[in-house]
């Protein structure tokens, strides 16, 4: 087993499902059912939270190994077995999704009103997807909780979102399962170059240079839908935009992030040529994404879908950052992506606060709401600025790590992806100017309240972690730091071998 | 302890009035974050003696910011000569100007709101100046730069105070552009951003090139340059000055204290900080040194022309903003920081003035419509003349002093560029007098142009506001004299010590001093004749103003449309990306990924769809002859496969 | 050659053959009740010889190796006789309602049965003739049960006359293959395969042998009788259709390509390649514009066909054990479904129309929930069941170098996967119809099961894998 | 054995193929596609026949046994069903057997 | 000789009256012809040496199934068909595919080798001395006699089946139910009457019938009425 004599990741990973089963077994009249639906769903996710937290006392920062390691005999198949384990690369990772549940969850408490028992189920089934996806150190368990999640978020978007709801979910499940089941093709082939799907043997495992460029694109096809970059990106807005506010959150906060993880977990250690060869493309589509999605942003009219471009061009540093192969992209790739899973969460959250509201997402509907809301506004302003990348706030650390990162790759490229420094700020700035500045000219919003204690509650925690991230960031980062330098390292010397191999 | 004192007080401050405004009333918030700004002051004004002059430099580390393999950013206080100027200067002026805030601000309707943006500008102010690492610095730069976009639409009603708050938040983004980069490329040039490290580095990376889209530079020339774009867009420099005069929509004491005697001048603060760096980057000096000079020319010139009271200040602003970069570039750096300093002084002074003045004349700005009451604020009146006075560089003011020191460096520096920086320096001077009189005289003397009732209510200021005006005043009076011989004496180089370095060759500081003498009353000269000038056109034969803009038209609106930047950008940049924006979601995401991409995939697959279930035909002998059709083709390609 | 007759490894056949007839007689001569007695004893009698199976030493061949009884055809027949008697508790109330419950429908099915033990275990043409057309025979029968409505009867006549023909195509390849390997017997042939290049004769045997099969299973290009009949045929009937004769006609088809044709594996692994690549697409694309629930179990059956043979393809160990462990899954998800279907009912009338469940996950949570499971199972999402059979049959088309068949397989699981989603966005997100009768606890019983198994399979694969691998080796040898 | 074994199967061939042709050319009624499925299997039993001759071997003529046994039980069920759907329909057309389609 | 010549004729009119089958317009005429197909392919049978077979074709498939067909054709009356135009128009393709087909089958016809295993893997090689018939008998019931089983269970679920699918129970006939006449006593059926002198037959009262005790059930209550 592990240090703590009992298997915590699964305990984690797991539990949710016992809530969603107490849930699932309660009777009685709708209301009752509703109550008792949040209440357990509340305690569950905050139990989960709880239990995560050992991780972050427990977790011992100066090593690279996986720690809290489970192994249990699975499939019967050589090679493939249940393997759980955290190390610095996914240990934030975690505790991010154990994080943003019970936030979810509170976020819907009143705004969710119909067939409340599904969709804390929903929750928490996705719960134990992304956790139990993070913790999984075999492929094939990675994959299973991998597409798992798409089955909650299918049900999330689908039942409790907006008016285009069917085409966002439909778009959403079938992209990223058109690009995941690549990927499964890879695993395999990768099972039967190994002889196994462990992720640590995986790792060491070296795959023929050919053959890695074939598996990188199937690894991508997959990471990359889910990131996502561009030209794949396009399921984004709409799955963002019609999925309830709780949906967007763990879309942006968590799910994106599986993408990236993937590319860390995956692709840069066990296909360090194929990476490395394939970097210039991966950037190419960065940039691209970087500046073309905020100047799209730029355009919209939907204060969701803005946000939601907003995340493609966070994500396009990510990848950007990914593939620098130096500590600072890396480390920036991976802050920027526990940052965006606060700071983007949030914002949805920010949006959600006045959908509940006003039921409508057009900015121009709205303005002035400064005047009736400044609490609201101030959670806002501090999220947009993290949002645009300002020091101090979480936002900064990532971006610039990532660029400075990117610098020492290129210097062009670093150029370009500060670009986006500029055009984020535009984008948001012009929304917030557009919905909380300016005079409160329209009616119906004059009467609207500021935000209730509950939704306080909501972002409080959103606002400190978003602070605490950007003025002392090193608490975060060092859990990962000798992760990513083990990883450095481990890539060079293949790089390296691979040389020596052709030199010869 | 003195130190965190000096950085922290204004965030408490800050932080009491902005999140206990509400409990503790605008009276609470008022004296809760003077009162901090006074403790900081007092700590800043200590340490200014302290370091500078008694030379106890050091470092305050309060912890790890961001550690990301080599690059190690602490939060640390690093007081030395510079900072401490910096520290001292800032903290008092801003002490000040909170104190006329509260006059200022008395009839606002959320007054703990602005006090807390100006105690967390003046923090983050701090923060940047005593930074010892790039990050940190970038910090304190970025946050200023979130406090004056807070500032500038500190009245979110107004549109076009909102507007140019994002302008000014966005120029300012497109040098920060330039100042990451900067960052990144010193610290791949020497593995860390810590200054000391930096600088004990950078000496050895002389001659060393990088490749920048496959063409070779100079490494450390590519760093000054980045590090000089983040300066212009902070400090309003030709190109990315175009949000300063916009800034103004700000409250007037905003304008003093950002965009007057503190924030702007960051740049300059950023280039004298990395002295030891553009010592060895000559090339980014000569930009540096034009770059300054064509700064100061141009927003003299649209300064002349400008009807909006804290508009012609700010030109103005912007233009001395210029003679400080050239300063500096010429190596000149302590020029450039007394330059800074006594700047700050007449500079804030002017805009409490010009505050006072619109604050006596119920908010009018435009001085067509003012004049004539002179009288009736006589304070306000004096003060302004001071600063005039000072800003002209009119013998023994603080402007004249530094002034006249950054011309003189200029020409002693007896380079191609430096020339060129005199002759604009001096051209400048000519219409720095003539516009700041322009001013003086169309605001407060002729006949009065403002309508009856707003005259019967022009009245002086309170003495909250009045005492800082006259504190400032005297600091406009004294401030060169002072602190002239430890700024840029003969012995300069005791003062600033480390603080500042200054490579051999470089000997503009020591030539300054023995210039031809008619090079040191130039400058004086062009000021007096500037005044002379406007005293003839607007005193004298006041309608000969209307008759040369008539004139001269095309020129005239060239300078009173600042050169059509504005619209040049506007055409250039805003426009085309709200229009690129449209285009790629509209025509990009929607025409061709998604149309090609999943729409297009799922409506083949709907027609794949009808063309197969159209084969099945619900006919036995139609299925029959499809199993014959496969038993035939595999038959076949069994038969053909074998052969 | 064995010459001893032991018979006893067809005592759970003989068993079943001999319960059959008792159900019949029990049948005649009981008056009142006759039929929810035969279907109690048929159920009996199915696991009753389930267990006999179970118990019965393999491998041994008998009746002078017309008959084989392996680790494959334990497997296969268990399997078979489980999904007979999942499907024939889904017909016990259905039937009663639509008025066809007769004590004939249990023992035709028991007898389809013995027909589909048959096929797996037989080791010589003649047996898989027999095999083959006992279950055959008894399920066109079944498909026109509902003798008095047309849908029902066009289904039989028409699964009858193409039934018919593929067979005549089987017998005349099972000629050939005799007349030119001079045996029937499997061993023979693959013998006489082995001997030397096959003969144009021989192939053209084995093509037309591989179509007949291919019909069974429905597969590409010779699947068209599929969709008519399960539409028309009455729900419980096509419920059994899909499962157990698919089963059995798979487990066939692989013994017959792996044994008899083995050694001509080179000669039709494309053929399998290409009929797997149709099947896949046509059951991805052509499911989606269906409206009736059935129907779009037919394709999607096509297209799960094509997945299996992928398996079969790759030919090796590893690719029968996938499409064994394919196919046992298959027939979960798939009995369940249908036990949904069979739970459609609203006002005493079965619908079968998909839009019929619009707002199913409102009125009857339970229902939808359990449609959801399987159609992503279906749809081969993790962790539920399904994605393991894929994950199989994948395996197995990779490490035998079978990339297109791979790849597109992937691909169409992904178009496969529209009509599946479309299925849980009626019921869940379409506004609410109403309600549906009551279900009966039979179909409860076996969607709670069912649903049980697909969504938990996940904790633990492993027995199913390793007797599926167990059944593999068997059949290709270790 | 009189005549070569190639002379049976071309002429089981021809019947083969002539059944086949009588399935999917036929659009008068479904018993003459009963028929000639009995003629396709009349050639296979021939095709029995002749390679049992052939060969020298008996297991043709059991299996030609065994083909008309089930032959003749397969029209027995085909017939009953051909006469249940006749009552439904009260045609049996092919072209009328199309109910079901897509 | 002779035999060759009979092969042809036999074959010739085995391959026309196959093809009137397919193209003959009164189905009544289509199952003559098939009659007479099977009756040349049974005469081929004998050229082959299969005498068994060739006499069980005659009698199983000319006395029954045959007969089968001819019963149903008449029984449901089919109408005269005109060849549709389906036919024509499907012609082409259906030529040039079916035409493929037999190609490929002559040619398997023509080019055929027999493996040179064969010879070694005859299961039942023809005994010697022993004919046809006896022959094919110790086998069916020896060796195979699984098959013969499963052939049995074959014709049981064929009987089963079209039972099932044709037969009627038509509701209101009435049936004799023999057990019921048995047990009839004379009291339920017989009522001496005393008539009153005068009063005529007009009152007579009839005794009440009793329930029938075993009601006719809906469904399957008939096959062991007989009529099968």
């Amino acid at each position: 087993m592990n240090a703590l004599g009992f298997p915590l990741l699964s305990l984690i990973t797991f539990l949710p499902l016992a809530g969603a089963a107490i849930i699932a077994s309660v009777r009685g009249d709708e209301e009752t059912v509703a109550r008792n639906a949040r209440w357990t769903a509340l305690w569950t996710s905050g139990i989960v939270l709880l239990l995560s937290l050992i991780l972050w006392f427990r977790f011992d920062r100066t090593t690279a190994e996986f720690q809290f390691v489970e192994r249990a005999v699975w499939l019967g198949e050589w090679g493939i077995g249940y393997h759980m384990g955290v190390d610095g690369l996914s240990v934030l990772f975690v505790l991010l999704s154990t994080a943003l549940t019970p936030i979810c969850v509170v976020a819907s408490w009143e705004s969710i009103t119909a067939r409340v028992r599904e969709y804390m189920i929903a929750f928490l089934v996705l719960e134990t997807m992304m956790v139990g996806m993070f913790c999984a150190l075999d492929f094939v368990v990675f994959y299973v909780f991998f597409e798992g999640v798409l089955i909650p978020m299918f049900l999330i978007i689908g039942v409790w979102g907006g008016p285009r709801r069917v085409y966002a979910a439909f778009k959403f499940f079938l992209y990223t399962l058109l690009g995941s089941v690549l990927m499964l093709l890879a695993l395999i082939w990768l099972y039967l170059d190994a002889g196994t799907t462990d992720i640590p043997t995986l790792i060491a495992h070296r795959v023929a240079p050919a053959a890695q460029v074939w598996l990188f694109l199937a690894f991508f096809a997959s990471f990359a839908v889910k990131v996502p970059m561009w030209p794949l990106h396009t399921w984004l807005p709409d799955a963002h935009v019609e999925a309830p506010t709780a949906g967007s959150v763990i879309l942006a906060g968590v799910l994106l992030k599986m993408g990236g993880y993937g590319f860390l977990r995956f692709s840069l250690p066990m296909l360090p040529d194929a990476s490395a060869e394939l970097a210039p493309f991966v950037f190419a589509l960065s940039i691209v994404a970087i500046i073309y999605t905020s100047l799209v942003a730029l355009a919209q009219t939907d204060v969701k879908k803005l946000i939601a471009y907003s995340s493609v061009a966070h994500m396009g540093l990510v990848t950007l950052g990914l593939f620098t192969f130096n500590t600072q992209g890396i480390e920036g790739a991976i802050f920027q992506m526990l940052s965006h899973g606060i700071v983007s969460g949030a914002l949805f959250l920010v949006v959600g606060v006045i959908y509940d509201r006003m039921h409508t997402r057009e900015i121009a509907a709205y303005g002035g709401l400064v005047h009736r809301m400044p609490r609201y506004a101030l959670f806002f302003m501090l999220f947009t600025m993290a949002s645009v990348g300002l020091p101090g706030t979480s936002g900064f650390v990532g971006e610039f790590l990532a660029i400075v990162g990117a610098w020492q790759v290129n210097r062009l490229l670093a150029l370009l992806a500060a670009t986006g420094m500029v055009l984020g700020a535009a984008y948001m700035l012009w929304l917030y100017r557009r919905v909380i500045f300016g005079l409160l000219t329209k009616n119906e919003l004059k009467h609207l309240l500021d935000l209730s204690p509950r939704e306080v509650a909501v972002f409080a925690p959103l606002a400190v972690l978003t602070l605490w991230m950007g003025i002392y960031p090193s608490s975060f980062s060092s859990f990962y730091a000798a992760s990513v330098a083990n990883l450095i390292a481990q890539h060079q010397a293949a790089i390296q071998a691979t040389r020596q191999l052709a030199g010869l | 302890m003195i130190e965190a004192g000096s950085v922290f007080f204004p965030l408490l401050g800050a932080l009491v009035a902005g999140f206990l405004g509400r409990a503790i009333g605008d009276r609470g918030a008022q004296v809760a974050t003077v009162g901090c700004m006074t403790l900081a002051s007092l700590c800043g004004v200590w340490l200014f003696f302290d370091v500078a002059f008694a030379g106890n430099a050091r470092t305050v580390e309060l912890g790890t910011w961001i550690a990301s393999g080599t690059l190690e950013a602490s939060w640390a206080l690093r007081f030395d000569t510079l900072s401490a100027v910096m520290v001292g200067m800032v903290t008092v002026i801003s002490t000040l100007i909170h104190l006329y805030s509260v006059g200022y601000m008395s009839h606002d309707r959320s007054i703990p709101r602005f006090m807390a943006y100006l105690s967390l500008f003046t923090f983050a102010m701090l923060m940047l100046v005593t930074a010892d690492n790039l990050v940190q610095l970038f910090f304190g730069w970025e946050g200023v730069g979130l406090c004056s976009y807070l500032l500038i639409g500190f009245w979110y009603d107004r549109e076009s105070a909102n507007a140019a708050a994002i302008k000014a938040f966005l120029v300012n983004r497109v040098g920060d552009i330039g100042f990451a980069l900067g960052i990144a490329g010193v610290y791949m040039l020497t593995d860390s951003v810590a200054f000391d490290a930096i600088f004990a580095a950078v000496p050895a990376l002389t001659g060393r090139t990088i490749d920048v889209a496959g063409i070779s530079v100079n490494a450390v020339e590519l760093c000054g340059v980045l590090l000089f774009i983040g300066a212009m867009g902070k400090s309003a420099q030709l190109f990315l000055h175009t949000w300063l005069p916009d800034a103004m929509e700000g409250p007037t004491p905003v304008s003093a204290l950002i965009h007057a005697a503190t924030m702007v001048t960051a740049g300059v603060f950023l280039v004298a900080r990395m002295s030891p760096l553009f010592e060895l980057a000559p090339f980014a000096l000569s930009v540096v040194t034009v770059i300054g000079a064509s700064t100061a020319l141009f927003a003299a010139t649209v300064g002349c022309v400008q009807n909006d009271i804290k508009r012609v200040i700010a030109y103005s602003t912007c233009s001395q903003l210029g003679y400080m970069f050239f300063a500096a570039g010429v190596s000149a750096y302590p020029a450039a920081i007394f330059h800074l300093f006594t700047h700050a002084f007449f500079k804030a002074l002017l805009f409490l003035g010009a505050g006072s003045v619109i604050h006596a004349m119920g908010d009018e700005q435009d001085i067509r419509r003012m004049g004539g009451i002179w009288r009736k604020v006589p304070i306000t009146y004096a003060v302004m003349w001071i600063g005039s006075l000072a800003l002209a560089g009119v013998p023994f003011f603080a402007g004249y002093y530094s002034k006249d020191m950054v011309l003189e460096v200029a020409w002693a520096a007896g380079t191609g560029v430096g020339r060129y920086a005199f002759v604009c320096g001096i051209l400048a001077a000519f219409l720095t007098a003539f516009y700041s009189w322009r001013l003086l005289i169309l605001t407060f003397h002729g006949a009065p142009r403002a309508d009856a009732h707003t005259m019967e209510h022009v009245h002086e200021s309170p003495p909250v506001m009045t005492v800082p005006l006259i504190l400032l005043a005297l600091g406009a009076v004294v401030a060169g004299a002072v602190f002239y011989d430890p700024f840029v004496g003969h012995h300069f180089g005791e003062f600033w010590r480390e603080a500042i370095r200054i490579a051999p060759g470089n000997h503009a500081m020591e030539a300054a001093h023995d210039v031809a003498l008619w090079v040191k009353l130039l400058p004086v000269l062009m000021g007096v004749s500037g005044i002379a000038t406007a005293y003839l056109l607007y005193m004298v034969f006041p309608t000969v103003p209307a008759l040369l803009a008539e004139r001269f038209r095309g020129l005239y609106l060239f300078l009173l449309n600042k050169w059509y930047f504005d619209e040049l950008y506007d055409r250039l940049f805003v426009r085309p990306a709200m229009r690129l924006g449209v285009a790629l979601w509209k025509g990009g995401d929607g025409g061709i990924i998604d149309r090609f991409g999943p729409d297009g995939l799922a409506a083949a697959t709907v027609r794949a769809t009808r063309a197969i279930v159209r084969v099945q035909t619900g006919l036995v002998y139609h299925y029959a002859f499809a199993m014959l059709i496969g038993i035939v083709v595999l038959v076949t390609l069994f038969a053909t496969g074998r052969l | 050659m064995e010459s001893a007759l032991n018979w006893h490894a067809a005592i759970p056949e003989l068993a079943l053959a001999c319960l059959g007839m008792a159900a019949l007689m029990l049948g005649v001569f009981m008056r009142r009740g006759a039929t929810l007695a035969v279907t109690m004893f048929t159920l009996a009698s199915l696991l009753l010889v389930a267990m006999l199976v179970l118990a019965a030493d393999a491998p041994v061949v008998a009746f002078d190796g017309l008959f084989v009884l392996d680790a494959f055809a334990v497997f296969t027949k268990v399997l078979v006789l489980l999904s007979a008697a999942l499907a024939l508790v889904l017909a016990l109330d259905w039937n009663e309602k639509e008025g066809i419950d007769r004590f004939e429908y249990p023992v035709l099915v028991l007898l389809a049965t013995v027909g589909m033990m048959a096929m797996v275990s037989a080791n010589d043409l003649m047996s898989l003739y027999l095999g083959l057309e006992l279950s055959s025979l008894s399920l066109y029968v079944l498909a026109a049960i509902h003798r008095d409505d047309l849908r029902a009867t066009e289904a039989g006549l028409k699964y009858f006359v193409l039934g018919a023909v593929a067979s005549g195509m089987l017998l005349y390849g099972s000629s050939l293959v005799y007349g030119f390997s001079g045996s029937t017997r499997f061993a023979g042939i693959a013998a006489a395969i082995e001997a030397g290049p096959a003969s144009l004769g021989l192939i053209t045997g084995l093509c037309f042998v591989a179509a007949g099969l291919a019909f069974k299973v429905s597969a590409v290009p010779f699947h068209m009788w599929t969709p008519d009949v399960y539409e028309g045929a009455p729900t419980p009937v096509t419920a059994f259709f899909s499962i157990a004769p698919k089963l059995a006609a798979v487990g066939l088809f692989l013994r017959v390509m792996t044994g008899p044709f083995g050694e001509a594996a080179g000669q039709w692994t494309q053929i399998i390649v290409l009929i797997a690549i149709a099947s896949m697409l046509l059951g991805a694309f052509a499911a989606i514009g269906q409206s009736n629930i059935k129907r779009l179990m037919a394709y999607s059956s096509i297209g799960h066909i094509g997945y299996a043979l992928i398996g079969l393809a790759a030919g090796t160990e590893e690719g029968i054990r996938g499409v064994l462990v394919y196919m046992a899954i298959y027939i979960v998800m798939n009995a369940g479904t249908f036990g949904c279907i069979v739970a459609m009912r609203r006002e005493g009338r079965a619908s079968e129309r998909i839009e019929d469940l619009a707002g199913l996950g409102a009125t009857a949570p339970g229902l939808a929930f359990a449609l959801t499971v399987f159609m992503f199972s279906m749809a081969g999402i993790p962790p539920l069941a399904g994605f393991f059979g894929k994950f199989y049959v994948f395996m197995a088309a990779v490490q035998a170098g079978l990339w297109p068949l791979a790849v597109i397989g992937v691909l169409a699981s992904v178009v496969s996967a529209f009509y599946y989603l479309r299925i849980v966005k009626v019921m869940y997100f379409d506004p609410a119809q109403p309600a549906f009768d009551p279900r009966p606890a039979t179909v409860g019983v076996v969607v709670a099961g069912t649903t049980l198994f697909t969504a938990l399979f996940a904790l633990a694969p492993a027995p199913l894998v390793a007797a599926a691998g167990t059944a593999a080796r068997a059949l290709v040898g270790g | 054995m009189v005549v070569g074994l190639d002379h049976y199967l071309a002429v089981a061939a021809i019947l083969f193929t002539l059944g086949i042709f009588g399935i999917f050319l036929n659009r008068k009624n479904v018993i003459v596609i009963l028929m000639s499925v009995e003629l396709m299997l009349l050639a296979v039993n021939i095709n029995l026949v002749a390679f049992s001759a052939a060969l020298g071997d008996l297991t043709g003529q059991i299996f030609t046994m065994l083909v008309l046994t089930v032959a003749a039980a397969e029209a027995a069920i085909g017939l009953a069903i051909v006469v249940v759907y006749f009552r439904n329909r009260g045609s049996i057309a092919v072209e009328d057997i199309r109910v079901m389609k897509g | 000789m002779i035999a060759t010549l009979a092969f042809y004729l036999f074959a010739a009119v085995l391959l026309a009256s196959a093809t009137m089958v397919v193209v003959a317009r009164n189905p009544v005429h289509a199952v003559l012809f098939l009659i007479l197909a099977f009756f040349n392919a049974s005469a081929l049978f004998l050229l082959a040496g299969a005498e068994f077979l060739a006499l069980i074709l005659v009698i199983v498939y000319v006395g029954a199934v045959a007969v089968l067909f001819l019963f149903v054709v008449m029984m449901l009356d089919v109408n005269f068909a005109e060849l549709r135009e389906g036919f024509v128009r499907y012609l082409p393709i259906g030529g040039v595919i079916g035409g493929i087909l037999l190609v490929e089958l002559l040619l398997v016809g023509t080019a055929w080798t027999i493996s040179p295993q064969a010879p070694l893997l005859l299961a039942e090689p023809v005994p010697e001395a022993v004919t046809n018939t006896r022959a094919l008998g110790r086998l069916l019931y020896t060796d195979y006699v699984y098959l013969f089983q499963a052939a049995g269970l074959v014709l049981l679920v064929a009987m089963v089946g079209a039972i099932v699918l044709t037969l009627r129970d038509r509701p209101g006939v009435r049936r004799q139910n023999v057990g019921a006449q048995l047990a009839r006593a004379r009291d339920a059926t017989l009522a001496v009457v005393k008539v009153a002198p005068g009063a005529g037959l007009t009152v007579v009262p009839k005794p009440e019938p009793k329930p029938d005790p075993e009601p006719v059930e809906h469904g399957h209550g008939g096959h062991h009425g007989g009529g099968h």
